[in-house]
């Protein structure tokens, strides 16, 4: 390939061993720090390479750079968590024409671009869970609101609709006002949140499914007067949110456990690059201590069933 | 700050003579007349012609607007609370930004040195538990003092335009937050609650912040209009070559402006942590921008010289209010931004079109009768 | 009797390799040498591929807004004109409208975007730094206004791939060769042209240009303009390459342009500098970059290093014309401005 | 010339000896040399360009000497700012005002100084009433409230006066200041001078204005291309003499006037007016002839040069070239219809100072040089060098930067600009302004053999001697008006300085 020592023996390696590039949303994440974590944890304990890296601001252009980086650098895998569906496939699939098998996690791309796709929870599953949550503390009628990450987030945006049908279909009462966005950024979405209680002054309720909006909604109204008044809920941190479900700011949230979910990518990057399995429905593989999994439609795999936090069990978690 | 004695000769007047009384003669009339209204008729009329007075107004008309339409903005506890509180952060930078823009220089890194010091407050209390939380604010100002010294050093000494130099230490400021942030971030618990709590506390339904920010507004404020040293800001950016021909000490003043500056992104910093609660590396980015709008559209020229920091501060208040109230007046947030930069064209054509009046009439003063 | 002038004072040889733009053009070269016997995979190409890729945008803008800022003004909308042009190809897109028609009109949008620019600045007279900050926030809003919450990402296949691929396999993307074609014609504009001498001496005096007839607010006008023209394209391809129309495509593109530009050797006073600095600088922050990602470094430490560059580019220039300001009194054996209060020499 | 031996008496208030200033090429200062004392006003009197403004800005501290010697009341002195020299009691009136446009009038005068109340505050109705009576001593009234913006040169001037007097100052050095004062205002500025005399302290008067020299000045020194020529005391002296001492040779063959026939009317003006600066502008100028516009300084006379060229516009009135009317406000147009404008301030107007010798002259004729719309350096290089040569530009190359050279040879690169478009007109301000003696006979020389040629020139200029020895007819501009059209021969000192007074002296 080229006459440079230094590129002459990385790519030797990269044939030989595991290397593992995790591509989050952004950084300085929470949930992305966990998550990655616990993908470090794994390559690390498969002997493999492990490394982050990834845009300040969530955007796609961010990330085709670093894709494009990764397939240079010929590193066996990529673990993805996509800002937008279709915008870095062609990055993915020119690394993929280079050997590195593409795993998204948390968010996908168009199936097209990617080996396999690691769910974090089915999305009807998450979004009832929501939905229930809320409906369920602001006695089944009322305005609620979303509050979502940003505009363009796949997985944001199949749970909104999600939501917006199970309501439809099983909460006549309970009336969606209004949906905005943080951007995944604390200013913005405090400031969003600040609007939707001024602009909704009978809101009851606000779904945020995303654990930056969530945390910042909750600061917001543990400070503000509506504050046990409109009941919040959605996709959160226990360190981020253990303040405000202590405060009664929040009496439950939702989430998967990241560090399986990073986990579980890794395995299944792993298993992909050794061929153990190539992705298509129906392959199996194992995946340490979180046990077997199995190739869903179009290439996903499941990590399961969305966990409930609350004051009875937080401090029990401590990520 | 004042001058030293020696650079202050006594003011003396040479009494009028008996042959040239200050009678009107007719050659005088050339020049224009003292004004003959009273003391309180001009100030009064200063003060209804002022920019800032039509800010106020706009601003109120604003503020009534939402209000009438959906009478929590004004008339709830949080919606007064938040009024005062949401525009506290910029005021404070603006009113920095206004001191800078008034010697006709710009600081563009102020939203970096808001997300190091903003950074950095949490950073203290995780690694100093107990550390009083005047401490932390000292150390912000101090902090972002320092970074504004670097600032006003390149510009002063190396005559270097301000607006490339803090373009640069932009980046520089913010890459160092970023590499020592990493992807690390302070979160809500990490913060003090007595911490917290400032950034929504309250005396008499007036945020301790907003207050902050008017403390801050005052002092300079009051510095620019009643100190020799702050009267030469005004010099310097109305014209620099005079000012040294004059003998001012431009370095100096364009120096302390940027260290101004700094400080009060500093304390902007700090703010931000008690407010928001939560603090990522790239807290305050582009936050520049509008501390520089918020200036422009306070009326102060963009090339120094004019315009108050009163003004600047009005111009802050209504930038975020604004952006608060249009979701009231349903007008979906996607607009916001496009309403904020029609704002600012508008600020600047219409100070534009009032200057040319202005020297026109001037001008045609010097008119024979 | 006739005297003769030499031409020059200075041979050809002194006055390209002591120039700025060399200085730059030079940094360039020594980067790229280091990092290809360094940085791993740095020689392959496709890191050309990818570093030209990822530029194009900074190239393109930084052809007009090197014009404009040679005249002393300075354009901070571009980034915002990239986003509303890239959010207009989507709709349009969307609307049924083939990409050819789409960019079309979203190239004159954007032209009419740097005209609200121009007549504000050159024939209303107002401060461009104000004016732009203005329209800044202003066609970002529209931008972000119009698409709302969606991203128009269904562009058809053929046209994403033209906007990344290569011209036959020597590893540099097609763009390029619409990049060179607008490069030749700026520089002919800038560095060939009456037009051009026009725009230099706006920039070094613009009250003597205008007692000489130039005219001075046409100029500017044009050239903003053109600015926006050109924004509009790199926003077109922008679409294209990520394969979505966003709101807030390249937001922050201004800054590393402006930084590009004045990296390269132009004076933010206005009236000096010339292209080829120009597009060094942009290579310069598209070299250390990749160069650093790949070694795995993110981007703080880039953002530390243009920043730094850019500092040291304008001082460096007041502080070697002190030093050799100080030589010259010396030589003429008068005492340098700095030696303190005495008695006067006889 | 007046040695002063130590027991004898004080130290005289400045002493200046072999003084000597350049910059970069340009030298502005061989060997000046000035002793003033307490006491005394001291007249200072040279050509443009002599460098009488650059020798007091280095008593001010703005530049500092070369070389020589600098005392203040015989202690040694070498300012590097202006405020060392303020705090060391020297106030300035400089030639050109520098005030603060932005700022009221009073803050203008008491910037740095100002009158503190309580609490080290600006007490500004303490300031504003100082202000209102220092323009009472000087007998004006300029509402004290009212920013500087739009000043009259007049009150510009007037202010820097009530500035400096403020200073109380034991020097006190005025650079031309009643170039723009009419003899009212002139008269009430020479009562407080000698007032200030009276009361010891040492006076400096900067003025081309021989009658003012004699009435107010006690002793007079000459300069002449930046070198000292003589100091006698007034009483010993003639305008005669001292002219002599000035210029070094007759007056005459400064300037070189050779009649040439006049042909038709090629610039006509008529009733010209814009607002607050002229009224009803009407004249004409011929092929042939010279056309001097004199005036004192901010009568208005560069205004409505720029306004005839259409760098200004202007509000009634049209401007014709041979018959045709030229559109107003379009310098471009102007150029086409044949006119040339070498303006004022060579520096700001006339040249891009930080541009090449060929940039500058081919400043307006590179656009008929491209080539299927292309230009290159060399073209330009070809078409500049002979112009260059005509006018005897002295440079080393071509890609001199202007800045580099000296008042004389720049002005020599603004003419050739302009000759080289091969013009009809040459509007022309301040020919010599700022130039050695040898190159303003040249200047002078080479506009009467254009003449000769049939240009058509009109030529404005504060120097009595270069209109009267130049100017086929002499107009006179007062306040913006039109005061008088006085052919050659009935134009003499009196008439001139009358009518370019005139409008006030009426008034009072
Ligand atoms: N800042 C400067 N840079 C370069 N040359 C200068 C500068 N200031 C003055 N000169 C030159 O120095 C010479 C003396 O100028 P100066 O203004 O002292 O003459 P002056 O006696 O005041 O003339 P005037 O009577 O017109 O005021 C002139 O040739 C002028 O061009
Ligand atoms: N800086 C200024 N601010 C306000 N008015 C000015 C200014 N300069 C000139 N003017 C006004 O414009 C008119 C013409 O001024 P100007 O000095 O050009 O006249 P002039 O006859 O050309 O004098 P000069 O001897 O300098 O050529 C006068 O009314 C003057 O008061
Ligand atoms: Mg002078
Ligand atoms: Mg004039």
């Amino acid at each position: 390939a080229t006459d440079s020592g230094a590129a002459g023996t990385g790519a030797a390696t990269a044939a030989a061993k595991l290397s593992v590039v995790f591509i989050p949303k952004n950084l300085g994440n929470p949930y992305f720090d966990t998550s990655d974590a616990g993908g470090k944890k794994v390559v690390e304990s498969l002997g493999g390479t492990y490394s982050e890296v990834g845009p300040q601001q969530a955007s796609p252009d961010g990330q085709v750079q670093y894709i494009n980086t990764a397939a240079q650098q010929r590193a066996s895998a990529l673990v993805v968590s996509a800002n937008d569906p279709k915008a870095i496939g062609d990055a993915l699939n020119q690394a993929r024409k280079g050997g590195t098998k593409v795993v998204t996690f948390d968010s996908d791309t168009d199936p097209q671009y990617r080996d396999l796709f690691i769910n974090q929870a089915s999305p009807d599953g998450l979004a009832k869970v929501e939905v229930d949550g809320i409906t369920k503390q602001i006695g089944d009628s009322g305005e609620i609101a979303i509050l979502s990450a940003s505009a363009n987030a796949t997985n944001q945006n199949a749970w909104i609709d999600l939501m917006k049908k199970d309501l439809a279909a099983n909460h006549p009462n309970v009336k969606l006002v209004d949906v905005v966005y943080g951007n995944d950024d604390d200013q913005t979405s405090f400031d969003k949140t600040a609007a939707l209680l001024q602009t909704h002054p009978n809101l009851k309720g606000i779904i945020s499914p995303t654990t930056v909006g969530i945390a910042a909604a909750a600061r917001y109204l543990s400070t503000s007067d509506k504050k046990g008044k409109v009941a919040l809920t959605g996709l959160g941190t226990p360190n981020q949110m253990r303040e405000y479900v202590k405060n009664g700011t929040v009496n439950e949230f939702y989430l998967w456990n990241p560090a399986d979910l990073g986990g579980l990518a890794a395995y299944a990057a792993d298993a992909l690059v050794k061929g153990k399995i190539t992705g298509k429905e129906g392959d199996t593989f194992t995946a340490g201590e979180l046990g077997d999994f199995k190739v869903g439609a179009n290439q996903t795999v499941l990590l399961g069933d969305p966990f409930a936090f609350n004051a009875g069990n937080i401090d029990q978690f401590t990520f | 700050m004042t001058p030293a004695p020696t650079q202050e000769p006594t003011v003396s007047v040479p009494d009028a003579q008996p042959g040239i009384q200050p009678a009107v003669t007719s050659e005088t009339q050339l020049l224009v007349e003292p004004s003959s209204l009273s003391p309180r008729r001009r100030i009064v009329q200063g003060l209804l012609r002022s920019r800032e007075f039509s800010i106020l107004v706009v601003l109120l008309l604003v503020v009534a607007a939402a209000t009438i339409k959906n009478p929590s903005f004004l008339l709830s506890s949080s919606g007064w609370r938040d009024l005062l509180l949401t525009p506290s952060m910029l005021i404070v930078l603006a009113v920095g930004q206004a001191a800078v823009i008034i010697t006709r220089n710009v600081d563009l890194s102020v939203g970096s040195v808001l997300g190091l010091t903003a950074y950095l407050t949490g950073r203290l209390f995780i690694d100093h538990p107990g550390l009083p939380i005047v401490a932390v604010f000292a150390a912000g100002i101090l902090v972002g003092g320092l970074l504004g010294l670097v600032n006003g050093l390149l510009v002063a000494l190396a005559r270097v335009p301000a607006l490339v130099i803090t373009l640069g230490t932009l980046y520089i400021y913010r890459g160092i937050v970023l590499s020592w942030a990493g992807s690390s971030r302070i979160n809500a618990s990490d913060l003090p609650p007595d911490f917290l709590s400032l950034g929504t506390a309250q005396v008499l339904t007036i945020p301790v912040l907003f207050i902050v920010a008017l403390a801050v507004l005052g002092a300079v404020g009051y510095y620019l209009y009643t100190a020799r040293s702050g009267r030469e800001f005004y010099a310097i950016g109305s014209d620099p070559d005079a000012a040294v021909l004059y003998g001012l000490n431009v370095r100096r003043r364009v120096l302390s402006a940027f260290v101004l500056s700094g400080a009060l992104a500093g304390l902007a910093g700090v703010v931000f942590a008690a407010r928001y609660g939560s603090v990522s590396s790239d807290a305050g980015t582009g936050i520049e921008l509008q501390a520089v709008a918020a200036v422009v559209i306070g009326g102060v020229a963009i090339f120094g010289g004019s315009g108050t920091v009163w003004g600047a501060a009005l111009g802050a208040v209504l930038l975020v209010t604004i952006n608060r109230a249009l979701p009231m007046l349903g007008i979906p947030d996607f607009w916001q931004q496009a309403l904020v930069g029609a704002l600012i064209l508008s600020a600047i054509v219409l100070d534009r079109v009032l200057a040319a009046r202005q020297s026109r009439r001037l001008v045609e003063a010097r008119d024979l009768p | 009797m006739t005297r003769t002038y030499a031409a020059y004072a200075h041979p050809l040889w002194r006055r390209l390799l002591l120039s700025r733009e060399a200085a730059v053009v030079a940094l360039v070269i020594a980067v790229s040498m280091w990092a290809y016997g360094n940085v791993p995979y740095f020689g392959e190409q496709l890191t050309l591929t990818y570093l030209l890729l990822d530029v194009t945008p900074i190239l393109l803008i930084a052809l007009p807004m090197t014009l404009v800022i040679v005249t002393g003004e300075i354009d901070l909308s571009v980034a915002s004109v990239v986003g509303l042009s890239s959010v207009l190809v989507g709709v349009l897109h969307e609307g049924g409208f083939g990409i050819p028609a789409a960019a079309a009109i979203a190239v004159v949008v954007g032209a009419l975007c740097g005209a609200l620019n121009g007549y504000l600045v050159a024939h209303v007279g107002l401060p461009s730094l104000a004016v732009t900050i203005g329209t800044l926030a202003l066609y970002r809003g529209l931008a972000v206004g119009i698409l709302g919450t969606k991203a128009v990402t269904d562009f058809p296949a053929d046209w994403t791939q033209r906007a990344s691929e290569t011209v036959g396999d020597t590893g540099i993307p097609t763009v390029m060769l619409l990049f060179l074609a607008l490069a030749l014609g700026f520089a002919l504009l800038l560095h060939f042209s009456a037009f051009g001498r026009g725009v230099y001496d706006i920039g070094l005096g613009s009250e003597a240009a205008l007692f000489t007839g130039v005219k001075v607010q046409r100029t500017k006008f044009i050239l903003f303009v053109l600015t926006g023209a050109v924004s509009a394209l790199a926003g077109i391809f922008y679409t294209l390459r990520f394969g979505s129309a966003r709101g807030d495509n390249a937001a922050g593109l201004e800054l590393q342009v402006i930084a590009a530009v004045l990296l390269g050797g132009v004076s933010i006073f206005g009236g000096r500098g010339k292209l080829i600095g120009v597009i060094a600088g942009v290579l310069l922050i598209g070299v250390i970059s990749s160069a650093l990602r790949l070694q795995g470094i993110t981007v703080n430490v880039i953002n530390i290093i243009i920043g730094l560059l850019l500092v040291v580019s304008v001082v460096s220039t007041p502080v070697l014309a002190w030093v050799s300001d100080v030589a010259a009194r010396r030589n003429r054996g008068t005492r340098p401005t700095k030696t303190p209060a005495g008695v006067g020499t006889p | 010339m007046d040695i002063v031996s130590p027991e004898s008496a004080p130290p005289p208030t400045l002493t200046l000896r072999d003084v000597a200033k350049s910059f970069g090429q340009v030298v502005a200062l061989r060997s000046a040399t000035l002793v003033a004392h307490a006491g005394s006003i001291h007249a200072l009197v040279g050509e443009n360009g002599a460098g009488k403004s650059t020798l007091i800005k280095i008593v001010a501290g703005v530049h500092r000497r070369d070389a020589g010697e600098f005392l203040l009341a015989g202690e040694p002195a070498d300012f590097g700012s202006t405020a060392e020299s303020k705090a060391a009691g020297v106030a300035v009136i400089y030639q050109e005002p520098t005030l603060f446009p932005d700022l009221s009038v009073t803050e203008n005068i008491f910037m740095g100084r100002q009158i503190l109340g309580r609490g080290r505050r600006i007490d500004r109705t303490a300031m504003h009433a100082e202000a209102s009576r220092l323009f009472a001593g000087l007998g004006v009234h300029i509402d004290p409230r009212r920013p500087a913006l739009g000043l009259s040169i007049a009150d510009q001037q007037i202010i820097e006066i009530a500035k400096a007097i403020s200073l109380d100052a034991r020097l006190l050095i005025m650079d031309e200041p009643t170039a723009a004062l009419s003899g009212v205002e002139v008269e009430r500025l020479f009562t407080v001078a000698r007032r200030l005399r009276d009361e010891g302290r040492a006076i400096v008067f900067i003025s081309h204005r021989f009658d003012e020299v004699f009435d107010l000045c006690d002793t007079v020194t000459v300069m002449r291309d930046g070198e000292y020529v003589a100091t006698r005391p007034i009483a010993e002296t003639s305008v005669e003499e001292m002219v002599g001492l000035m210029v070094g040779r007759e007056v005459s063959d400064l300037f070189p006037k050779t009649p040439a026939e006049i042909g038709d009317p090629v610039l006509e003006v008529s009733g010209l007016t814009s607002r607050g600066v002229f009224h009803d502008v009407s004249f004409s100028v011929r092929a042939g002839e010279i056309v001097g516009l004199a005036g004192l300084v901010g009568a208005g006379r560069s205004e409505i040069a720029r306004a005839v060229f259409g760098v200004d516009d202007y509000e009634f009135g049209s401007v014709r070239m041979k018959g045709r009317t030229v559109p107003s406000h379009d310098p471009a147009a102007a150029i086409r219809a044949g006119m040339a404008f070498v303006p004022e301030d060579r520096r700001k107007q006339g040249l891009v100072t930080d541009a090449s010798v060929t940039d500058n002259i081919a400043g307006v004729i590179r656009g008929g040089l491209a080539k299927f719309g292309l230009l290159t350096k060399s073209m330009e290089n070809r078409a500049v060098a002979p112009w260059a040569d005509r006018l005897e530009v002295k440079t080393s190359s071509l890609d001199m930067f202007a800045k580099t050279m000296s008042g004389g040879n720049q002005q020599k690169v603004v003419i050739a600009k302009w000759l080289a478009t091969t013009p009809t007109l040459l509007i022309i301000d301040e020919p010599t302004r700022g130039i050695d003696v040898g190159t303003k006979a040249e200047v002078h020389r080479l506009l009467s053999e254009l003449a000769g040629q049939g240009m058509a020139i009109l030529m404005i200029s504060s120097e009595l001697p270069e209109v009267l020895g130049m100017a086929d007819r002499v107009l006179v501009v007062c306040e913006g008006r039109l005061t008088a059209d006085l052919p050659r021969e009935s134009a003499t000192p009196e008439s001139v300085m009358h009518a370019a007074t005139r409008a006030r002296e009426i008034a009072s």
